[in-house]
C-alpha cells in the first residue's frame, strides 16, 4: 500500500475551482445533515415517553413554516445549480491557443496522437501551462476518458467525436482511467498523463520515433483510398475541391449552409449523402466500416491542412 | 392529480373498474409505441439524412389497403360492442368473427409485404445482410430497421387482439359478463387501430 | 350512444380521410406533407376515439388517462429532442 | 410456504388451508404478498451473495480472487437481481399488496386474478433472466449500454433482456391494479385526504410503474431485435445512435429509482407518527410532495448523461430540474423530523429502523446535490461516489424502510410478536454496518476510483478494506431478522389486533386479518394519524 487516498491532487486550472465547489457543498451538506441529525436525535430524546418536556400548544400543521423551508431549499438548490453550471460551461470553450491531440478509445487501450504524428498508447504527454484539447472517438464501444487530477471526464462515443480540454498546472504523472464500463478488461484500461515543462515536452515530442506527421499520413491515405481520384487536382469526376474548405461555410444542395468543421468532414467521409455540397451529385460512396477511427483522424487532419494553407498537394 | 377529487362519493364496488384498468393499460401501451416512434423520429430528424427516402420502397397500394382493412375491422368491433348488450348477442359474435377475420387479412397482407421486402433484401435480417443493396444509403437501412420494429410490434399486438376476439366468441356463453368484457376488448382493438393510423403515414407516406 | 348510422358515417369519414392523406402525398409540399399527414392522423384518432370508443363525453378518469398519456409523451419527446436540437 | 402449519387460526386468512394449491392458486392479496415476499427474499440473498463476492475481490487491488470476466458477471448479476428482482417490486408487491386493500377498507385489490398472474409472470421473467445469468453469464452491467450489449457480449444478453422484459409486464400489472384499486375501492368516507401517506406513495409509485416500464420494454425490444435481426437503431456502425439508447433507458431507469424509494417514504410516514404519538406533520405537503416527486422524476433523466456527449444545453436543463426535485424530498424530511416534536417518542424496532432511514436518506440525498451540480458531476460520475450515493438511497433508504415496515406490520401479517431486543440489535447493527460499508466509497469516488473496476491502484486499498469489513457487519445485520422473525412464527407470543396502538383501518381488524379483511365493511369518518399523547405525557391544559 503506497499511501491512503484522502484527497486527489489538483493539477489543472479547473481542479481548484471544482474543489471549491466540492468543499462548499461538503460544508453545506454536513451542516444541514448534522443539523437534521441533531434535531432528530434531540427530539427523540427530549420527547421520549415520560420525559418532563413541555408538550403543550398546537402543532402538526404550520403553513408558514412549510412555505419558508420550501423556499429556502429552492433558493439553495438554485444557487448550487448556477455555480455548477457556470463552471461546466467552460467545457465548450477551450482557449484558442490550445494544443490539439486526438484520443481514441479501443478495447482496452487509449491511443493518443499528437499533431506531428507522434503516437503513444496508454500514456499522454502534455506540456505544463498550455491548454490542451483532446478530441475523443472510439473504435468499438463507449469509453470514458477520466483524469481525476484534472477533475475532467468525457465519454468517447463510437461514430461521433467529443472533446475535453484542460490546462495542467503541475508537472507530474497522473492516473488516467476509463470510467465507462467497456467489457472484460475495463479496469485494465488505465494509463498515465505525464505533465512536462514546455521545453521538455517539445524535446519529447521531437525525439519520438520518426513517424510521418498526421498530415503526411493523411495525404498518403488520400491517395491510397482513392479520394484523390475524384477530389484531386487532375480528377475528371465532378467532385468538390477540398482546398480552402476547412473552417469555411459550405452551401449544401438543400440550400442550407454548414460550417466545415471536423465533424462535417468526418460525416462527409462516413455518410457522404447526408450533406451534399450544392451543385454536385451524391455519387460518393460511404467509407463507413472501410476506414478505422485512426485513419479517419489522419484524413481529417490532411483535409484540415488543405483548408488552412489553401495550397494544393 | 388529485385536485378536485376530494369530494369522493361514498360509493365503492367494482363498477367501471375494468374500464379504468383498460385505460391505464392503454396509457402504458401508448408509451411503448411512443418510445419506439421516438427512435424513428430521432433517426429521421438527424440533419441532412435521407432516412424517409426509403419509404419509396414500400408498397403504397398495400399499405392503403391495409389501413382500410383495419378501419373496417374497427367498425366491425364497434358494432359488436353495440350489439353486445341485450338480445342481439349473436350479431355481436358474428361481428367479432368478422373483426378477427379482418385482422387476419391485415396480417396476411402485411406478411406478404414483409416477404416481398425480404426478397428484395430490404429487411434487416442478419443472415441476409449481404443482400442489402450496397448502393443504398445507410439511412435507408435505418428506415427499414425502424419499419420492421414498428410494424412487427404492431403485428404482435394485433395477434393478441385476434386471439381476444376469437376467444371471446368461443367462450361467450361461459363468461360472467361477456358484454362488459367485449367492450374492454373493443377498446384495445381500437387502440391498435389508432397506432396503425399513425404508423401508416409515418412509414408509407413520407416518400 | 352508438347507432349503426353514426358508426357507418364515421367509417365513411375515416375512409375519406385515408384517401385524402394518400392523395396529399402526390402534391409535393415539403414539410407540409408530414404536417398534413399528421393532422389527418389526429383527425382519424379523434373520430375513432369520440365515436367508436365513446369518448365524446369521457368519464373523468378516462379523460385523465388520455391527458396523462399525452403529457408524458410530451415529456419524453421534448427532453430527448431538446438534446438533439442543441448539439 | 415457509411458515409452519401450526399458524392457522379460525377465521384468519391462513384458515383456508396450507396445501400447496391453497397458496399457488390463491387470489387473496394477503397470500400473494407472502408469495412475493418469499421470492423476493430469495433474490435478495442471491444478489447479496454476489455483493459479498464483489467486496471480497475488492479487498486487494489485484484481481487475485476471480477473473475479470467472472467479476463483471458478478456485478451484473448483483445489479440486475437487486434492481429488477428485489428493489422494484420490494415494498409495493409485499407490504403494498398486503396493506393497500386493508388501508382502503376493501376486500381485495380490484383485479385479484391479475394480481396472482403478476406473481407468475414475475417468477417466469426472473427464472429466465436468472438462468441466463447463472448458466451462461451476463456481463453488460445492469444498464445494458449499447453498443457493448449489442455487439460484444454473449447471446445471454438477449435471454436476460427477455427475462427483464417479462418482469416489466408484472410491474405494469401491479401498477394498474393499485391505481384502479385506489380509485375505485375506497371504503365509504375514505376520501383522498383521509388516505394514509403509504397509500399516496403507492399510488404515485404505481403511476411511475405504468408510465415508465413500457419505455424499458421498448428499449429492451430494440436491443433484442438488434441482436437477433441485426437492426441497428442503437448501432453507430450502421448510423444508429447509442445516445438514443441512453435517453430511453434513463427515461425508465431514473423514474424507477422513485419506484424504489417512494414506498419506503410511505412506510416511514406511517411509523414515525405512531411511535411519536403525534399526527404526521404537514400531511398535505407530504402527500403532494409524493406526487411532485413522481412527476418531476420523469424530467431529470439526463443527469445520468452529463459527460455522455449529450448537448451542453440539455445538460444544463436536466441539472436545473434535478435540483428542483431536491425540494419535495427536503419537504418530506423536514416534516418527518417535526412529527416527533412534542410527541411521546418510544423506540420500538421499526422506529429505530425509521430513524436510521431518516439519517441515511438525508446523507444520501445530500450526496445527490454533488452529482446534480454539473461541474462536480463531471468529476464524480461513474466513480464510487455514485455507487455510495445510490446505495445510501436504495439500501440505506429503501431496504431500511422495508425492514421497518416488515417489523411494523409483522404482527398483523402473522399474528405473532417477535423479540424486540433482537430487533433493536439488528436495526443498530445494520445501520452501523451500512455506514462502514458505504461511507468509505464516497471518499474513494472523490479520489477518482471508477466504478465497475476489477483491479484498482494501490492507494485506494485502505478504503476498500474498510468497506469490505463493513459489508460483513451489514450482512450480519441483514441475516439476524431471518432468525428471530422465523422463530417468532413458531414460538412468538400471539399478537393483539393493534399492538402499537396505531391508527389506520388495517389495525381495526383482527391479527391476522380474516380472508375478507373486515368482519363488516368499515366506514371512515376521520383523517389518518389521529394520535393522542398517552396519559403521562399529556400537558396540563389538555387534562
Amino acid at each position: 500500500m503506497d499511501s491512503i487516498a484522502l484527497h486527489p491532487i489538483e493539477a489543472s486550472t479547473l481542479a481548484p475551482q471544482v474543489d471549491l465547489l466540492f468543499y462548499a457543498l461538503l460544508a453545506f451538506s454536513f451542516g444541514l445533515g448534522i443539523f437534521l441529525t441533531v434535531l432528530v436525535l434531540g427530539y427523540a430524546i427530549k420527547y421520549r415517553r415520560g420525559s418532563k418536556a413541555d408538550r403543550s400548544g398546537e402543532r402538526s400543521r404550520n403553513t408558514i413554516l412549510e412555505v419558508s423551508w420550501t423556499t429556502a431549499t429552492a433558493l439553495m438548490a438554485l444557487g448550487i445549480f448556477l455555480w455548477g453550471a457556470e463552471l461546466f460551461l467552460q467545457r465548450d470553450h477551450p482557449p484558442p491557443d490550445s494544443l490539439h491531440i486526438s484520443g481514441i478509445g479501443k478495447q482496452w487501450m487509449w491511443i493518443f496522437e499528437h499533431e506531428n504524428g507522434r503516437r503513444e498508447i496508454d500514456e499522454l504527454h502534455v506540456p505544463l501551462g498550455q491548454p490542451v484539447v483532446v478530441s475523443l472517438s472510439s473504435e468499438d464501444v463507449i469509453h470514458s476518458m477520466f483524469v481525476p487530477a484534472f477533475r475532467m471526464k468525457m465519454d468517447a462515443v463510437p461514430g461521433r467525436q467529443t472533446q475535453l480540454w484542460f490546462q495542467a498546472t503541475r508537472a507530474g504523472t497522473y492516473d488516467l482511467f476509463c470510467a465507462e464500463y467497456c467489457g472484460t478488461q475495463h479496469s485494465e484500461m488505465r494509463g498515465h498523463v505525464v505533465v512536462m515543462e514546455p521545453q521538455d515536452f517539445a524535446k519529447w515530442l521531437a525525439s519520438g520515433p520518426t513517424v510521418e506527421s498526421l498530415v503526411q499520413q493523411g495525404q498518403a491515405l488520400f491517395r491510397g483510398l482513392g479520394c484523390s481520384g475524384c477530389h484531386g487536382p487532375s480528377a475528371t469526376v465532378h467532385a468538390p475541391k477540398l482546398e480552402g474548405v476547412y473552417g469555411h461555410p459550405v452551401g449544401l444542395a438543400t440550400s442550407q449552409t454548414v460550417n466545415a468543421d471536423d465533424g462535417y468532414i468526418r460525416d462527409s467521409i462516413l455518410q457522404p449523402k447526408k450533406q451534399v455540397v450544392g451543385g454536385f451529385d451524391p455519387i460518393m460512396p460511404s467509407y463507413q466500416g472501410l476506414i478505422t477511427e485512426d485513419d479517419l483522424g489522419k484524413l481529417v487532419a490532411y483535409i484540415k491542412s488543405l483548408g488552412n494553407s489553401g495550397g494544393t498537394p | 392529480m388529485s385536485l378536485g377529487l376530494e369530494q369522493q362519493p361514498l360509493e365503492t364496488g367494482l363498477k367501471a373498474s375494468g374500464e379504468l384498468g383498460v385505460f391505464v393499460f392503454l396509457v402504458s401501451e401508448g408509451l411503448l409505441f411512443g418510445a419506439l416512434i421516438l427512435g424513428y423520429t430521432v433517426l429521421r430528424l438527424s440533419p441532412g439524412s435521407d432516412f424517409a427516402g426509403a419509404s419509396k420502397e414500400l408498397s403504397l397500394l398495400l399499405g392503403t389497403l391495409n389501413t382500410c382493412v383495419l378501419l373496417t375491422s374497427s367498425l366491425a368491433v364497434a358494432l359488436a360492442a353495440m350489439w353486445a348488450d341485450g338480445e342481439r348477442a349473436n350479431y355481436a359474435r358474428i361481428a367479432m368473427v368478422v373483426t378477427a377475420g379482418l385482422g387476419i387479412i391485415f396480417l396476411c397482407i402485411k406478411g406478404y409485404e414483409w416477404f416481398d421486402e425480404a426478397q428484395k433484401g430490404l429487411l434487416p435480417f442478419r443472415d441476409m445482410s449481404d443482400r442489402y443493396p450496397k448502393a443504398s444509403p445507410q439511412e435507408h437501412r435505418e428506415f427499414f430497421d425502424a419499419y420492421l420494429v414498428l410494424t412487427g410490434t404492431h403485428g404482435l399486438h394485433l395477434v393478441t387482439g385476434i386471439g381476444l376476439m376469437l376467444g371471446l366468441t368461443v367462450f361467450w356463453k361461459r363468461l360472467v359478463r361477456p358484454a362488459h368484457t367485449l367492450k374492454m376488448a373493443a377498446l384495445y382493438w381500437h387502440f391498435i387501430d389508432v397506432i396503425w393510423v399513425f404508423l401508416f403515414p409515418l412509414l408509407y407516406l413520407v416518400r | 350512444m352508438l347507432t349503426i348510422r353514426s358508426a357507418v358515417l364515421t367509417y365513411v369519414a375515416l375512409i375519406v380521410l385515408v384517401l385524402l392523406t394518400v392523395g396529399s402525398t402526390f402534391i409535393p409540399m415539403g414539410v407540409g406533407n408530414s404536417l398534413v399527414n399528421l393532422a389527418i392522423a389526429v383527425a382519424k384518432t379523434a373520430l375513432i376515439g369520440a365515436i367508436f370508443m365513446h369518448l365524446r363525453k369521457p368519464l373523468p378518469l378516462a379523460a385523465m388517462s388520455i391527458f396523462v398519456l399525452l403529457f408524458w409523451l410530451c415529456l419524453m419527446y421534448g427532453f430527448t429532442l431538446n438534446d438533439y436540437a442543441t448539439r | 410456504m415457509t411458515i409452519a402449519a401450526e399458524l392457522p387460526e379460525r377465521g384468519s386468512y391462513f384458515a383456508p388451508g396450507w396445501r400447496l394449491r391453497d397458496w399457488l392458486l390463491t387470489t387473496d392479496h394477503k397470500r400473494i404478498a407472502w408469495l412475493y415476499l418469499s421470492s423476493l427474499l430469495t433474490f435478495f440473498f442471491i444478489g447479496g451473495a454476489a455483493a459479498t463476492l464483489i467486496r471480497l475481490e475488492l479487498f486487494t487491488p489485484a484481481g487475485d480472487f476471480m477473473t475479470d470476466d467472472t467479476y463483471n458477471r458478478m456485478f451484473t448479476l448483483h445489479g440486475v437481481v437487486m434492481v429488477w428482482f428485489f428493489l422494484i417490486p420490494s415494498i409495493p408487491a409485499t407490504l403494498g399488496n398486503f396493506l393497500l386493500p386493508l388501508m382502503l377498507g376493501a376486500k381485495d385489490l380490484a383485479f385479484p386474478r391479475l394480481n396472482l398472474a403478476s406473481w407468475y409472470v414475475f417468477m417466469l421473467g426472473a427464472a429466465i433472466a436468472l438462468w441466463a445469468m447463472l448458466a451462461g453469464g451476463l456481463d453488460t452491467g445492469w444498464t445494458f449500454y449499447t453498443p457493448l450489449s449489442t455487439m460484444f457480449t454473449t447471446d445471454n444478453t438477449s435471454i436476460a433482456a427477455v427475462g427483464v422484459f417479462i418482469i416489466g409486464f408484472s410491474t405494469i400489472m401491479t401498477g394498474i391494479n393499485f391505481i384502479v384499486t385506489t380509485h375505485k375501492l375506497r371504503a365509504p368516507g375514505q376520501t383522498w385526504f383521509r388516505l394514509p401517506i403509504f397509500v399516496w406513495t403507492l399510488y404515485a409509485t404505481s403511476l411511475v410503474m405504468v408510465l415508465a416500464t413500457p419505455v424499458l420494454a421498448a428499449t429492451l425490444l430494440l436491443i433484442v431485435a438488434d441482436r437477433v435481426f441485426g437492426i441497428g437503431i442503437f448501432d453507430p456502425a450502421q448510423g444508429g445512435d447509442p445516445l438514443l439508447f441512453q435517453h430511453l433507458f434513463w427515461f425508465y431507469s431514473h423514474p424507477a429509482v422513485y419506484i424504489m424509494i417512494l414506498p419506503g417514504m410511505g412506510v416511514v410516514s406511517e411509523i414515525l407518527p405512531c411511535f411519536s404519538r403525534r399526527p404526521l406533520f404537514g400531511y398535505k405537503f407530504v402527500a403532494y410532495s409524493s406526487m411532485g416527486i413522481a412527476l418531476l422524476g420523469f424530467m431529470v433523466w439526463g443527469h445520468h448523461m452529463f459527460v455522455s456527449g449529450q448537448s451542453t444545453y440539455a445538460g444544463v436543463v436536466f441539472s436545473f430540474l434535478s435540483f428542483c426535485i431536491a425540494v419535495p424530498s427536503a419537504i418530506k424530511v423536514f416534516n418527518w423530523t417535526l412529527t416527533m416534536r412534542k410527541g411521546s417518542v418510544t423506540f420500538e424496532t421499526s422506529m429505530i429502523y425509521s430513524l436510521g432511514f431518516l439519517g441515511l436518506f438525508v446523507f444520501g440525498g445530500l450526496a445527490g446535490l454533488f452529482l446534480a451540480a454539473l461541474a462536480e458531476d463531471v468529476h464524480l460520475t461513474d466513480t464510487y461516489f455514485v455507487i455510495a450515493h445510490f446505495h445510501y438511497i436504495m439500501v440505506g433508504g429503501m431496504v431500511t424502510a422495508f425492514l421497518a415496515g416488515i417489523h411494523f406490520w409483522w404482527p398483523k401479517m402473522t399474528g405473532r410478536m417477535y423479540s424486540e431486543r433482537w430487533g433493536r440489535i439488528a436495526a443498530v447493527t445494520s445501520f452501523l454496518g451500512f455506514n462502514l460499508t458505504f461511507f468509505p466509497q464516497f471518499i474513494l469516488g472523490f479520489n477518482g476510483m471508477p466504478r465497475r473496476y476489477h483491479t484498482y491502484p494501490d492507494e485506494f486499498q485502505a478504503w476498500n478494506v474498510l468497506s469490505s469489513a463493513g459489508a460483513v457487519v451489514l450482512a450480519l445485520g441483514y441475516v439476524m431478522p431471518l432468525f428471530y422473525l422465523g422463530y417468532s412464527l413458531f414460538k412468538g407470543p400471539k399478537a393483539p389486533d393493534n399492538p402499537w396502538g396505531a391508527t389506520g383501518l388495517e389495525w381495526q381488524t383482527s391479527s391476522p386479518p380474516p380472508k375478507d379483511n373486515f368482519a363488516e365493511p368499515p366506514v371512515v369518518t376521520e383523517g389518518p394519524y389521529k394520535y393522542e399523547l398517552p396519559e403521562i405525557d399529556r400537558p396540563v391544559d389538555h387534562k
